[in-house]
């Protein structure tokens, strides 16, 4: 792990990349991050992420950039920008149902190819898909999800990576701090190595590359 | 009967008596969200909120808010005495897993056979399925909760002309003016709202509704 | 939940049971259960975890007791009687890969119905199964466990029924507790409710059937 | 030359060699835990025990010892400052989506494609493959560590005879007697043991060892 500025670890991120980023309507985003990227106009992004939060805040802000082309997703709607730019076709848009989302991104994350998931069967999420009968029941095949980038925020981080996150601000971090090349993270707080309970660790050290530093 | 009950809260109401104690129950954005309001006091029913968090309690006092606890719309909420959180993956494992005992979802059309279609509307609106699909397909029992006619038409069809949300039909259908069930394969009238006849029912239905010869009138 | 004794969780479990049993070696068994098993002598049973532990310790008392009819597992080696057991035919072994173990256990637990694994690709562990290819990769599709009861044992526990669980005795517990239909916990301490904070929860509590009292 | 090694020690300090600082490394029971012993003072090496811990520290000192903080044979352990706990599934998420770094494995047999063999031994030894398989497939860099033959027989062998660990060939090889690789998909000579002769360990090797002009000595 490698304790870098926010400028930093952003000016690694080639325009056009894939960068997954985690949050939950703008709840537990990484937001210095998407800031940065918007300061040094990375564009041409592809976006792995549950949704697109609202214009202002959290994903939002890429959107009002423009500096996405694809976004991988479970909801956009409440996000005004993105379905404008769906509709003008200058953005990509895939929606998939948040846990099969969740769990493609698992899967990157864990060396496994894909899993067999009920959800989306027998409706249009079907098309294009592998169809598996195990013991007479449906599944679908979804494929594992990987991403150059995650951007992930943490509530507490330790300066050798260790991660925890508080309340609902958990939500895609730690499985997306799993399926990316490179791990990019910021925290709340960041504190001394031994501070977090080694069980209270949800992110070991070894999975984060950068930690923005805070202040 | 006193003052007449608007059609949310009726809906919201009726939802409530099929909570039962321990139940794991999530709600979906919309009407069912009113159905916490109406829980019967001491009955300790658990609420999950799918972007992670088990015990949702009601909207925080003034001042009392946290940025970090919020509801899937990322509105702030409170937490209970004994609430867990978890990350997305555990959400939906709990969601598709069977743990959620029930889902109670708006809706956009149910079918004569229980399908249900809630996440879009081709050319219109696109909003994503978020976790509609995975709620409506894992859950033990789904309950949709929803007007039961929308600009004059009815929103119980014969067949789903919207993109269906699962394949899996949904066990109960509450509006406001109708309780409906799918035991045998086929739609059927449960309850009727207080005031309102089996005749009206039936003439804003579009599906063919069997009604069985007694048909009581909800008790809310 | 339920809070129950010892006596009463282990009486629900019938004869030819399949049950899961949380630990690793013996290290977070829920020894209580496994000793009243051996009370009641319920016999018969098949056993999923995810080693037989040695003799007089965990798992271990249960082929002492020669209670168990099949077991799936991914070692047995430390437990000679296992050994002896399998090779006179009295009970039938199936041995997998310890991360394809806990993932089909995790399936499920997560109502998914296999997933793709390339441990054991071109091994003899692929014998028997479906074979998807990827990308040109090589997986393995396995598929889900589940059972009627699992045995699991947390450090804390509270009165609704959420677990937390301490150092290495977390291993399969926590996976094993979503997989089962009949979910019976111990814990080394019952505490009153909110003194587990929620973000250290593991195991929420809707997932537990019967909590075993201390005492 | 000062006092001979004995064969574990030469395998283990050589094998330590190939850690880096920060890598995630996990080490098999046998001869690969003793390369703990040999990491560089000052080299931040994480070490995982699949259990589900990151951070194994030392055997703990007399009356330091915590039941429920051991390795995978259920022996105590310490933690580190800085460690990490989690489950089965997490433990075995780190190891098959390529987070660990290094694993070092026992071996029975490694064959001139990288093959290894060591998880049974077909109507004698049937222990199960616990997590071998896994680290197998699933770590960036596998390293067998194991004498180079036993009981006269060369471990090193054309083509493994016992049943495969994995499908995927390994990095390397460190035998008391040699390092091996397999840049270009065959065995290689890279370093022998010190006062040991290439010619030595062509004559207890099964496999045919591509031997480089230059094969230099261990530096241990």
């Amino acid at each position: 792990m490698k304790a870098v500025s926010a400028e930093e670890a952003v000016a690694m991120i080639p325009n056009g990349a894939t960068v997954m980023v985690g949050g939950f309507m703008g709840v537990g985003t990484p937001e210095r991050l998407l800031d940065e990227l918007v300061r040094q106009r990375k564009s041409h992004l592809s976006i792995i992420a549950n949704d697109a939060a609202v214009p202002g805040r959290g994903l939002g802000k890429l959107f009002d950039a423009e500096l996405v082309s694809t976004i991988m997703a479970s909801h956009i709607g409440l996000n005004p920008k993105v379905q404008q730019q769906m509709m003008a076709k200058t953005i990509e848009v895939t929606l998939m149902p948040q846990g099969t989302l969740v769990e493609r991104i698992r899967c990157g994350g864990c060396g496994l190819g894909g899993v067999l998931t009920p959800t989306g069967a027998g409706t249009i999420v079907e098309e294009g898909k592998q169809q598996i009968e195990i013991d007479g029941k449906h599944f679908l095949l979804e494929t594992a999800l990987r991403s150059q980038f995650a951007l992930v925020h943490a509530f507490l981080a330790d300066y050798l990576g260790n991660l925890s996150y508080a309340l609902t601000a958990r939500n895609f971090n730690p499985v997306m701090a799993m399926a990316a090349d490179t791990v990019i993270v910021t925290a709340e707080h960041i504190v001394p190595v031994g501070v977090i309970s080694p069980d209270h660790v949800v992110t070991p050290a070894p999975l984060v590359d950068y930690l923005v530093t805070n202040g | 009967m006193g003052e007449a009950m608007d059609p949310q809260t009726i809906i919201a109401k009726r939802v409530a008596q099929e909570l039962r104690a321990g139940n794991l129950v999530n709600l979906g954005i919309g009407i069912p969200t009113l159905v916490a309001n109406y829980v019967p006091p001491g009955l300790n029913v658990f609420f999950q909120s799918e972007n992670g968090l088990i015990g949702t309690g009601p909207i925080p006092e003034q001042g009392m808010a946290h940025p970090l606890l919020t509801d899937a719309g990322g509105r702030p909420i409170s937490a209970l005495p004994g609430a867990s959180t978890f990350d997305s993956a555990m959400s939906f494992a709990l969601i598709r897993g069977g743990h959620v005992d029930v889902t109670v979802l708006g809706g956009l059309q149910v079918d004569a056979s229980g399908h249900l279609a809630n996440w879009m509307i081709p050319g219109k609106m696109v909003p994503g399925m978020g976790g509609a699909m995975d709620l409506a397909s894992g859950a033990k029992r789904v309950i949709v909760a929803m007007q039961h006619a929308a600009k004059g038409k009815s929103k119980i069809v014969q067949k789903c002309g919207l993109p269906l949300t699962s394949a899996r039909p949904v066990d109960l259908v509450v509006t406001d003016m109708a309780v409906m069930g799918f035991d045998g394969g086929k739609i059927t009238l449960i309850e009727t709202a207080p005031g309102v006849s089996v005749a009206e029912v039936m003439a804003v239905t579009e599906a063919e509704l069997a009604v069985p010869d007694k048909v009581p009138e909800m008790k809310i």
